[in-house]
C-alpha cells in the first residue's frame, strides 16, 4: 500500500477513532457547566494520547513487540500482572461504557429503553469480531467514525467566537465549583489518554507488519490523526458552551446530549446525532473488546490474531467472547450510562501512572528502541500529566462519589 | 547472554510458527564444583506462581500434588533466540496447548462460524 | 527431565543470598552465562540490592525523569562466580565459606 | 505485627477523615438540588421549543420528559433529605 494511502489511513483512524463515550459525555458537561474555560483539558489529553501513541507505534516498528508482550518480557511476571490488571479494569469499564453509548442511540432512534438493547449490541459487536479481520474493524469503524465531523459542522453553524475558544486553551483555575471543576478536568484527561488506544495501536502496527520503515508515517499518523481527533471533541464542548451553557442546563444524564446537534442542525441534527453516538460508541467498544484479548492473550503468549479463525485462536477468541455479555449485563442493570461513562473516565485518569511509565521505561531501553529511545521532553511532558492526572483523580474522585 | 533478562518471560514459537506460551521458568543442570549447564525451558504448570508467591506456589503445588502439566523443552530443541524463542517441537502434542485445546473443544469450537 | 541434579532458576531468582556467616549478601537478579558448544555454560550469578526501597530506586533508575528528579539510583549490583555458590539446600542459597 | 496494627488504625483514620470531610453539608445539597432542578426546567424549556420547531421525533420528546421527571423527583427526594423548606 502506498505510503500517502498508510498516511491518510492513518489520520482517518485518529479522527474516526477518537470520539466516543467519555469525550463526548466530558466534553458536554465541559462546554454546559464552564462554556470555553476547559478547552485546554482536551488540549492537553489530546497532546498527550498523540505523543504516547507514536511511542507505541515506535516500540512496535522498531522492536516488532506488541506493548503487553514487551512489558511481561521486560519487567517479568510478578510487576506485568499490576498494568495488566489495572489496563484490563479500566478496560472493561470503558467497554460497559461504549455499550450504554450504543444503546442509548438505539433508544433515542427507537425509544425503546436501553437496557432492553445492551445484550443485542453486544451480541452484534461480538458477530464483528467473530467474523470480521482486523483491518476491517481498525479501518472500517474510523471510516465510519468520520461521521462525527457533524459537531465540527455544528459548532462552525453557531458561530463560535474565535477569541473566547482561544482563551480557553490557556490553562487557568475555575471561576466557580473548583472540586467540579477539576474533577470535569481530569475525566477529560481520562477520556482522551485511555490506554486502549495506544494499546490497540501497537497491536495494529504489528499486525500490519510496520518497521523502522514506518517511523514518518507514524509520527504524522499519531501527530495529525489525534490532532483531528481532538477538534472534534473541542467541537463537541462548543456547541455544549453554545447551546446548554446560556440556557443555564447542566448535563446530568444522556437525554440532555442530542441538544447540540439539534439546535444547530433541527431534525436532521437529531439523526446525525443519534448515528454519531451509535458508530464512535459501537466503533470504540470493537476496539476496547479486541484490545483487552490482545492485552491477556500477548501477555501470557496465547495465540492471537484478528486475522486467524477463532477456533485458531480458542483462548484470544474466549476473552472478548467472555468479557462483551458481562459489559452488556452492566448496562443492562440500569446503571446510570453517563455517571458510568464520567466515573470510567476518571479511573481512567487515576490508573495512568501504572498504565503509562511502563511504556516510557520501555522507550527508554536501547535493547527495545535501539537509537530511536525517548526524547527527555515527552519522558517529562507525559509523565508529569500521567502524575498529575492521577493526583487530580485521588482528591476529585471521592469528592464526587460522597459528594453527590 | 543473561538468562532473566533474555530467556525468561519471553515468547516461544513452535516449529511451525504456532504461538505457544512465554518462557515461565529454566532448568539448570548442577555438576560437581564445575559450573552448571542451562538444561532447557519450562512452560505451563505451577512454574509461573512460583515467581510470584512462593507461598502461593507450594499451596498450588500441594493442591495439585506436583508441578501440574508442564512443558520441558530441553535446550537441544531451542533454535534461534531473537524477537522470541524458536523451538523444534510441535505445540499441539505438548502439555503448553492442553487449555488452549480445552477451551476450544468444549466451547469455541461449539459456536458456529468458529 | 535432566542427566546431573538440576535447580530451577525462576525459584532462586530474588532470593536473598547470605554468606557463609549468615550476611545477607544481596538478592539473586540474574544469571551470566557463555556459550559452551552447542549449550551454554553458567559462569556468573548477579547479586543485586536486597532492600525493598534500594530496589525501587533501580527500577526508578530505568527512567531519565525519575533520575533527574532524584528518584532513581543506579543499583548496586556485584557479579560473582557461580561456584562460589552453595545451592546444597536452594530454598535458601548460600556462599561458600572458602569464598571469604 | 505491632507495627503492621499501628498501620491498619492508621490508615482507617486517614480514611474516615477523608469521608468525612468530603460529605457535603445540608445547605450544599440543597443549593445543588435547587440548581439541578433549574437546570431540567431549562432542558424541558428547550426540548419543547424545538419540538415545536419540529426537531425533534416524539419517541425523544417523550422520553427526555420521562428523564426530566425521575430528575425532579430525585432533586426533591434530595431537598427532603437535606430539610430544606
Amino acid at each position: 500500500m502506498s505510503k500517502f494511502l498508510e498516511i491518510a489511513l492513518g489520520i482517518v483512524t485518529g479522527i474516526g477513532g477518537f470520539l466516543e463515550a467519555g469525550s463526548l459525555a466530558t466534553a458536554a458537561q465541559a462546554g454546559s457547566e464552564f462554556g470555553y474555560q476547559l478547552i485546554w483539558a482536551i488540549a492537553v489529553g489530546t497532546a498527550c494520547i498523540a505523543v504516547l501513541v507514536e511511542m507505541a507505534g515506535r516500540l512496535a516498528a522498531v522492536s516488532r513487540h506488541t506493548l503487553p508482550d514487551a512489558m511481561r518480557e521486560r519487567f517479568g511476571i510478578g510487576f506485568f500482572l499490576i498494568p495488566l490488571a489495572a489496563v484490563a479494569l479500566v478496560s472493561f469499564l470503558v467497554l460497559s461504557s461504549e455499550i450504554g453509548g450504543v444503546t442509548l442511540a438505539l433508544e433515542f432512534a427507537t425509544g425503546v429503553s436501553h437496557r432492553w438493547w445492551a445484550i443485542p449490541a453486544a451480541l452484534a459487536i461480538w458477530l464483528l469480531l467473530w467474523k470480521g479481520t482486523f483491518g476491517m474493524v481498525e479501518k472500517g469503524t474510523s471510516m465510519l467514525g468520520l461521521v462525527t465531523l457533524a459537531f465540527v459542522v455544528a459548532a462552525l453553524k453557531l458561530h463560535p467566537d474565535a477569541a473566547g475558544v482561544a482563551a480557553g486553551l490557556v490553562p487557568r483555575a475555575p471561576t466557580h465549583d473548583g472540586a467540579r471543576y477539576w474533577f470535569i478536568a481530569v475525566s477529560i484527561v481520562g477520556a482522551s489518554v485511555s490506554p486502549y488506544l495506544f494499546y490497540f495501536y501497537s497491536a495494529g502496527a504489528v499486525e500490519d507488519q510496520w518497521d523502522e520503515g514506518y517511523l514518518t508515517i507514524n509520527r504524522i499518523t499519531a501527530g495529525v490523526g489525534m490532532t483531528f481527533g481532538g477538534t472534534v471533541a473541542v467541537a463537541a464542548l462548543v456547541c455544549a458552551a453554545l447551546v446548554l451553557h446560556p440556557a443555564g442546563i447542566q448535563v446530568d444524564r444522556y437525554e440532555q446530549i442530542p441538544f447540540l446537534l439539534t439546535s444547530p442542525l433541527a431534525r436532521a441534527g437529531f439523526w446525525l446525532f443519534v448515528a454519531a453516538l451509535f458508530i464512535a460508541c459501537f466503533g470504540a467498544a470493537l476496539e476496547i473488546a479486541l484490545q483487552l484479548a490482545y492485552l491477556v492473550a500477548q501477555g501470557f503468549g496465547w495465540r492471537w490474531g484478528e486475522n486467524l479463525r477463532p477456533r485458531d485462536a480458542a483462548r484470544f477468541s474466549a476473552i472478548y467472547t467472555v468479557a462483551l455479555p458481562l459489559a452488556a449485563l452492566v448496562i443492562a442493570s440500569g446503571i446510570d450510562p453517563l455517571r458510568l461513562t464520567v466515573m470510567s473516565m476518571a479511573m481512567t485518569a487515576l490508573s495512568l501512572p501504572v498504565t503509562v511509565v511502563p511504556l516510557l521505561v520501555l522507550m527508554n531501553d536501547p535493547q527495545y528502541l535501539d537509537e530511536h529511545t525517548n526524547g527527555w521532553v515527552s519522558n517529562a511532558a507525559v509523565l508529569a500529566v500521567s502524575v498529575i492526572a492521577c493526583v487530580v483523580a485521588l482528591v476529585a474522585l471521592p469528592l464526587q462519589v460522597f459528594g453527590s | 547472554m543473561l538468562i532473566g533478562r533474555d530467556i525468561m518471560d519471553q515468547q516461544v514459537v513452535d516449529a511451525r510458527g504456532r504461538l505457544m506460551g512465554k518462557v515461565d521458568g529454566v532448568v539448570l543442570e548442577l555438576h560437581e564444583g564445575e559450573a552448571a549447564h542451562l538444561a532447557g525451558i519450562v512452560i505451563g504448570g505451577t512454574t509461573l506462581l512460583w515467581r510470584l508467591h512462593r507461598g502461593l506456589a507450594r499451596w498450588a503445588e500441594r493442591k495439585l500434588g506436583g508441578e501440574g502439566r508442564i512443558t520441558y523443552v530441553p535446550w537441544s530443541k531451542v533454535g534461534k533466540v531473537g524477537v522470541d524463542i524458536k523451538v523444534d517441537v510441535e505445540a499441539p502434542r505438548t502439555p503448553a496447548f492442553r487449555w488452549e485445546h480445552w477451551v476450544r473443544d468444549h466451547f469455541i469450537g461449539r459456536i458456529p462460524g468458529a | 527431565m535432566s542427566r546431573g541434579p538440576a535447580v530451577r532458576l525462576e525459584r532462586l531468582l530474588g532470593r536473598l543470598v547470605v554468606d557463609h556467616l549468615g550476611v545477607p549478601a544481596g538478592r539473586i537478579e540474574d544469571v551470566v552465562t557463555e556459550p559452551d558448544g552447542e549449550a551454554y555454560r553458567v559462569t556468573h550469578v548477579i547479586l543485586g540490592p536486597e532492600g525493598r526501597v534500594a530496589r525501587l530506586f533501580a527500577f526508578g533508575y530505568q527512567l531519565p525523569t525519575f533520575r533527574a528528579l532524584g528518584l532513581g539510583r543506579k543499583p548496586r549490583t556485584r557479579r560473582l562466580p557461580w561456584t562460589w555458590l552453595d545451592l546444597g539446600d536452594p530454598e535458601h542459597p548460600r556462599l561458600r565459606p572458602e569464598v571469604a | 505485627m505491632m507495627r503492621r496494627a499501628r498501620l491498619l488504625r492508621g490508615l482507617t483514620l486517614v480514611g474516615a477523615a477523608f469521608a468525612i470531610g468530603c460529605t457535603k453539608s445540608p445547605e450544599a445539597r440543597a443549593r445543588e438540588a435547587a440548581s439541578a432542578l433549574a437546570s431540567w426546567e431549562a432542558t424541558v424549556h428547550l426540548l419543547e421549543e424545538q419540538r415545536t420547531r419540529g426537531a425533534l421525533p416524539e419517541q425523544f420528546v417523550r422520553q427526555v420528559r420521562r428523564a426530566a421527571a425521575d430528575a425532579r423527583e430525585e432533586a426533591a427526594a434530595q431537598r427532603r433529605a437535606a430539610g430544606a423548606p
